[in-house]
């Protein structure tokens, strides 16, 4: 893998290596690098599997990360490619000519982050929810549980003791 | 597990548009002529659904009830996870037959609706839609958790809570998910509240028909189906 | 044999780019929706089928009926709470999500499951695979109208069910691996118990060989049918038997061994025409490699043990900022968790790579166009897809 | 497509005659014995610590009260309520239980037509409560630290030579450890005198936040130098972690805040007091009960003057605790803060003697009593009269002052509690540094396992050399001819108390002893000094059994003086300071009142 990340550090202005166990391995590359990247890899380096295509919000930073996972199988390798990208006006560049299966991804990445790629087929169609009018739901800023608890009823009549609040109550009411 | 967001405030502005193929337009037919169609209406049956009275004489119910006892047909809808159990029922080895019981492929021919767990929206609108076209008399059976009081995913932006908010429940079988031997002990005890004549869901559906409308319509936004379907 | 040949004579005429214009409105075509509620659907989804005559010229495949925001759920979860959720993401073969989970959990809080425990993971996970594949080899028979195949396949993975009850304590969930081990040891007598299952499971299969591989309808309807070109499998990411019924043997228990398959005496098997008949000899070859890969563990394992890593309390477990993928070979292809964190006690992000999400959708659409509307179901059976893990 | 493969599928017909597979009674068939079924709590065993509740990642479980079940010491007296309308049946529950006594069964079958019946307090009525067979987890439990990390101590070897600190404190590292295992129930909390936010400072320690951490400690505690040293953690006792393993080292980690917060920045954490109000309290005694309720007075803005007998402030955590267990400057750093919050301490006034009881009413706007207990008390039994025979407390305080103490050779210890500890190791300390041996017998009228001293303090005592006899009645202090000690009859103890719970011990007088020695020191208890009030004040103050008597909130019978700390009830510092507190809250909500004016 250093060979590899050596031989493109130059070419596609590569961040630093993050080398995990087992052949894997994390590096960054600025978006405008990311399409001679990963053809290269693909076409030079064998790295022909797209195990997945995936985002991070990094939601204090203003930033989603686009995680592009690629697999050389021969030699076992694993790279994470990261591409930063402005959380505001969030877009990526379409893969999906290199691998068609990412259509699927970019699908989905357009419906539950609000990521758009210009180009890729079918993205505006729904994929997973249907009639979704909220905040993208796997954005940091939409709260799962709040969500549900005013849409969707509950039933009634739970009530719980915190044990601490429950004993001073008990034994010490005045607190001391 | 992190708490809840106080700040955050579901987006109640937004509506969901009728799809464009739903809408009413004219249309040119293959021969040329030119007609204005309204799907929602041309297609579907609108009238609400009406009490079933039961008979006259309670003999004749009695006998009624005996006979939809012993022949559930289940419709083979596996709307969760839960769905994975059931199929050893459907082999030798828990024989649900030999009780009468059996799964059919589609509502028409079923009478007992399983909602086998969990129900994302989306499956919800199926679900009700499935439960619409069944033939009445008819049951709902909430298998798990997830049926009574929203299971593990109590807190999904996803999945219902309460399923009796939106279809009428017959009866629950605890588990998560719940054991074929559950199920069939759920099928002895809702053959033992049929022959009683206590399994009244579709009845209850009828009359609460508008209540139950608004529940559905509250979480399922783009209502594109009528509003009964049979 | 009788291979489908449509006859396209009373097609509307193609557009200029040569490709189907397809207008409803001109009634040629038809709309089919084959599900959700339907016999010859995988689950809780759907496949938009466009027909002309009884070829489907365009299909698409809707998911998210089975959608739970499972990757939004454990993100509110911590550490440990995310374990007893991660097993619902696929529904017949639970276990890779436990083990990808807390193999990517330790990863990152750099724990070292003890030695039993990893043996103890790969005998679930093979147990698993195992059953996954009763499920199969009833679906595809049962696709084709074959009813005796699914009969004989559950009663056998029901037997298997069995086992891990009493080993996990649960038939369908068994949440018995836990970030840092598992949760406890072989009970008395497994072994003799294991082998009896598998005994009766190598005379069913020995049946399901007379009556569905022998089967010439079962070869007539599948030979030639549904041929995935191995030049689509790196663009369509195809992985795991789907694959290796192309001749690719692509298996990452043999490419990038993980928990003891290192110590594991077993071959590939691979096919090379890629169609229907080639997947599921695959998988069928795959269950005695699964059959025969159980009793070894059996035999080689450590007979006592920690079960358990030391882990940190639980209720309040911080894990530093880091980034790891853990991938193992399911019943299906590559499966393989994706989790950053970012040293607070709830992940960044959890991403769950489910060899169902390439398979049902790019592939499965792309297969879909010129096949018989018979076919679909065999087709997408043969793929061999759960939807829970397309949509999670 | 030959004939064979039309053929071959008909082979399976050979089936035919097989028996059926099918389970002839499915509906109940047991499951498997380990299998996860309905939950099972015993009643008996479950302290309600909500641990349970606190990992469901479902919120399935609520902890609810149950008739029967009250608060007590160590058990919130809630139980587990568990929704089956959320349940996923992970039994992390089950693993995390800090008991054992929440399991599952084998039982799967519940079927109704309700579903709001699927909620259930587990262990009072379902049919499966008693059934054997379910779910319970594999030998101790694993998702939290079970053993306690250690703490570094000097060797008996080293430390018997010298009065310097037995306990090193944590690590950073270390301190992290012990803090990850506390699971925040929070049942120590009511156990405290002084109700410290033991979970929340633990937090802060795992945070690494010690700011915070400091400011939990003086929220509820002045003393956290002293506390984290000698309190005698009667939190520790009703720590969850306890019921499976060793409990959460709670005094350890209070240390290990302040020992990481320097002394400077005590005070700018702390902030500063309140504008001066301009009322004026007099405290008597600067022991921990007295300094603790001038601490919360001078936060509150009033003008606070202590009134210290002796020549350094402390009362009792200096002049009865030895260094070794409380070094000196720690105390001085814990008063220091106290100090800089306005607290005047006038040492070596002896109230009586350089003031009087009517000038300090005269000047102030309230008075507080906390003298503590500094007169020790004797055995009475024949021979205690004349020389050679000493007080733990009269020595105690002598050590500290620095002055020569009588010394012996071989020395007999009369007492099975803390004071008598001290007093035994740190006579041990002079007879190693005089003789270079250690020669100290104790005796005590408890046998070991009710000893009133910390066990921690019997295994030390032992491992420094001091001989233990427990159950021992002293009978005679022996003296020979010319009137020297030389040594201490006892009898064994039969019981200690009569049937209806009054001290009464009774003897086996068969099994004499006599201890040698040529000293013995009586460390048996101690009394209030109350010779300051005066004879007017003495007659004038209502008392109950010898102590003034006070009501809930510390007022005395007269209005103006208030009494908190040993002097009235004791018995330890952390309820001196819990005192001091609640003292100075009447005190404060009497001045607000305008009730105390003259």
């Amino acid at each position: 893998m250093r060979d590899i990340h050596a031989l493109l550090k130059q070419r596609h202005r590569l961040g630093p290596l993050e080398p995990r166990k087992g052949g894997l391995a994390f590096v960054t590359v600025p978006r405008e690098n990311l399409r001679g990247l990963l053809l290269e890899l693909r076409d030079t380096h064998g790295f022909t599997h797209l195990v997945l295509l995936t985002a991070v919000d990094w939601m204090e930073d203003g930033l989603f990360q686009l995680t592009y996972m690629l697999n050389n199988r021969g030699r076992d390798l694993t790279l994470g490619i990261r591409v930063m990208i402005d959380r505001e006006e969030a877009q990526g560049d379409t893969i999906h000519d290199m691998w068609p299966t990412a259509a699927t991804y970019q699908r989905e990445l357009k419906e539950m982050f609000g990521i758009d790629f210009p180009g890729s087929p079918r993205l505006d169609e729904e994929f997973i929810l249907e009639g979704w009018t909220d905040l993208p739901p796997y954005r940091r800023d939409f709260d799962s549980l709040a969500y549900s608890q005013q849409t969707y009823a509950e039933r009634p009549g739970r009530v719980t003791h915190d044990p601490r609040e429950y004993m001073k109550s008990k034994l010490y009411p005045d607190g001391v | 597990m992190k708490d809840v967001d106080d700040k955050f405030l579901k987006n109640l502005d937004r509506t969901v548009p009728l799809r464009e193929e739903l809408r009413p337009r004219k249309v040119t037919t293959p021969d040329g002529q030119e007609i204005e169609i309204e799907p929602l209406k041309d297609y579907f049956c609108e009238a609400a659904p009406k009490v079933h009275a039961k008979s006259y004489f309670p003999i004749v119910e009695d006998f009624y009830n005996w006979a939809r006892a012993n022949s559930l047909w289940i419709l083979g809808f596996g709307t969760g996870c839960g769905a994975i159990e059931m199929r050893p029922l459907m082999t030798p080895r828990f024989d649900a037959y030999r009780y009468g019981i059996q799964w059919r492929p589609t509502p028409r021919q079923s009478n007992l609706l399983m909602i086998s767990g969990y129900l994302s929206v989306k499956t919800l609108k199926r679900a009700i839609r499935a439960y619409e076209q069944m033939q009445g008399p008819k049951y709902v059976v909430g298998l798990g958790s997830c049926t009574i009081n929203g299971g593990m995913y109590w807190d999904s932006y996803n999945t219902i809570k309460r399923l009796d908010q939106y279809l009428p429940v017959d009866l629950y079988i605890a588990g998560c998910m719940p054991r074929p031997e559950a199920l069939l002990a759920g099928f002895m005890e809702l053959k033992k509240l049929i022959k009683a004549g206590k399994c009244e869901g579709a009845n209850k559906y009828a009359e609460n028909f508008a209540t139950y409308k608004a529940n559905q319509k509250s979480v399922i936004k783009d209502w594109d189906m009528p509003d009964y379907n049979w | 044999m009788f291979s489908f040949k449509p006859d396209r004579s009373q097609y509307p005429a193609p557009g200029p780019d040569g490709k189907l214009q397809i207008d409803l409105e001109t009634g040629k075509y038809l709309k089919l929706w084959q599900g959700p509620n339907h016999p010859g659907i995988t689950g809780n989804m759907s496949v938009e089928l466009t027909v002309c005559g009884d070829e489907v010229v365009e299909g698409k495949t809707h998911v998210g009926y089975l959608h739970r925001g499972f990757e939004k759920l454990m993100e509110r979860r911590t550490f440990i709470q995310v374990f007893p959720i991660v097993c619902r993401v696929c529904v017949p073969e639970p276990d890779f999500n436990e083990y990808c989970y807390a193999a990517a959990v330790e990863d990152l809080a750099g724990i070292e499951a003890p030695e039993y425990a990893q043996w103890m993971r790969t005998l679930i996970l093979e147990m698993g695979r195992f059953n996954s594949y009763m499920m199969f080899l009833g679906g595809i028979g049962g696709a084709l109208g074959l009813g005796i195949t699914g009969q004989w396949m559950t009663y056998v993975r029901d037997l298997m069910l069995d086992r891990f009850e009493e080993l996990t304590g649960a038939r369908i969930y068994h949440m018995f691996i836990l970030p840092g081990g598992v949760r406890g040891h072989l009970p008395e007598g497994f072994e003799g118990r294991m082998e009896e299952v598998l005994d009766t499971a190598e005379r069913y299969l020995a049946d399901i060989d007379r009556v569905m591989f022998s089967n010439s309808v079962f070869k007539t309807r599948t030979k030639g049918v549904g041929v995935i070109d191995p030049a689509l499998f790196e663009p369509y990411g195809v992985t795991g038997p789907n694959a290796r019924a192309g001749g690719v043997a692509k298996d990452l228990r043999k490419d990038s061994p993980y928990l003891v398959y290192d110590q594991l005496d077993f071959e590939v098997a691979t096919a090379t025409d890629s169609d229907i008949f080639a997947r599921a000899t695959v998988r069928r070859a795959d269950v005695q490699t699964s059959i025969d890969l159980i009793r070894q563990i059996l035999k080689k394992m450590p007979k006592t043990g920690p079960a358990m890593a030391k882990i940190p309390n639980v209720l309040h477990w911080k894990i530093p900022r880091g980034e790891t993928y853990i991938k193992g070979e399911c019943s299906r292809g590559e499966y393989g968790y994706y989790l950053v964190t970012d040293g607070t006690g709830y992940p960044r992000r959890i991403n769950v790579r489910g060899p169902s999400y390439t398979h049902a959708m790019a592939l499965l659409e792309h297969l879909i166009p010129g096949t018989n509307i018979s076919d679909v179901a065999a087709l997408m059976v043969s793929l061999h897809t759960y939807p829970p893990e397309i949509e999670r | 497509m030959g004939l064979r493969e039309v053929l071959t599928p008909f082979t399976v017909w050979k089936h035919v005659f097989d028996d059926p597979v099918t389970i002839k009674q499915p509906i109940g068939r047991p499951a498997a014995e380990r299998y996860r079924g309905f939950h099972q709590n015993d009643l008996d065993t479950c302290i309600g610590c909500g641990t349970c509740e606190a990992i469901c990642q479902n919120g399935a479980i609520d902890m609810v009260a149950v008739a029967g079940y009250d608060p007590e010491k160590g058990n919130s007296g809630l139980k587990p309520q568990i929704d089956y309308g959320r349940c996923c049946w992970c039994a992390l529950c089950v693993d995390v239980c800090m008991t054992g006594s929440l399991t599952m069964s084998n039982e799967y079958t519940w079927v109704d037509t309700d579903p709001d019946a699927f909620r259930f307090v587990p262990g009072l009525e379902e049919p499966w409560k008693d059934d054997e067979e379910g779910y319970e987890r594999e030998g101790k439990r694993v998702l939290s630290g079970i053993e306690r990390i250690h703490m570094e101590e000097m060797e008996p070897e080293a430390r018997i030579g010298n009065f310097d600190e037995i306990v090193a404190g944590y690590s950073r590292a270390e301190a992290i450890l012990e803090a990850d295992r506390c699971v925040e129930c929070g049942l120590c909390v009511a156990t405290c005198p002084a109700h410290m936010s033991i979970p929340d400072y633990i937090a802060a320690v795992r945070d690494q936040d010690y700011d915070r951490g400091l400011q939990l400690l003086y929220e509820t505690n002045p003393f956290s130098e002293v506390c984290g040293r000698v309190c005698t953690h009667k939190c520790e006792g009703s720590c969850a972690a306890l019921h499976e393993g060793d409990p959460i080292a709670i005094r350890w980690l209070k240390r290990h805040i302040i020992d990481e917060v320097p002394f400077d920045r005590r005070i700018e954490l702390i902030g500063q007091p309140a504008e001066p109000t301009g009322r004026k309290v007099a405290i008597i005694g600067a022991g921990p009960a007295g300094l603790t309720a001038a601490f919360d007075l001078a936060r509150a803005g009033h003008g606070v003057v202590v009134y210290e007998a002796l020549a350094h402030a402390g009362g009792m955590m200096r002049y009865g605790i030895p260094e070794y267990r409380l070094p000196y400057d720690a105390l001085d750093r814990d008063i220091g803060v106290i100090e800089a919050m306005g607290v005047e301490i006038r040492t070596n006034c002896r109230v009586g003697r350089d003031v009087t009881m009517d000038e300090l009413r005269r000047d102030h706007d309230a008075v507080v009593l906390t003298i503590g207990l500094h007169m020790g008390r004797s055995t009475r039994v024949p021979g205690t009269e004349g020389a050679g025979v000493e007080k733990a407390v009269d020595l105690l305080r002598r050590i500290t002052d620095g002055e020569k103490v009588p010394l012996a050779e071989q020395i007999v210890v009369i007492g099975g509690g803390n004071v008598a500890m001290d007093i035994a190791r740190s006579m041990a300390r002079l007879q190693k540094a005089e003789f270079g041996k250690v020669g100290i017998t104790l005796t005590a009228l408890e046998d070991i396992d009710h000893f009133l001293a910390d066990p921690e303090e019997v295994v030390e005592s032992r491992e420094e050399g001091v001989k233990i006899f427990d159950a021992r009645g002293p009978q005679e202090v022996m003296r020979d001819a010319e009137g020297k000690v030389t040594g201490l009859r006892t009898w064994r103890v039969k019981s200690i108390f009569d049937a209806e719970g009054r001290f009464a011990p009774a003897y086996d007088q068969s099994d004499e002893r006599v201890h040698a020695g040529s000293m013995v020191i009586e460390a048996i208890g101690q009394a209030a000094d109350t010779s300051l009030l005066g004879a007017a004040l003495t007659e004038a103050l209502e008392w109950n059994r010898g102590r003034i008597k006070i009501d809930t909130a510390f007022r005395t019978s007269e209005p103006w003086l208030f009494a908190a700390g040993d002097a009235v009830k004791g018995p330890d510092v952390i309820s001196a300071v819990a005192d001091g507190h609640r003292v100075a809250r009447t005190v404060m909500e009497k001045l607000a009142a305008r009730e105390v004016a003259q």
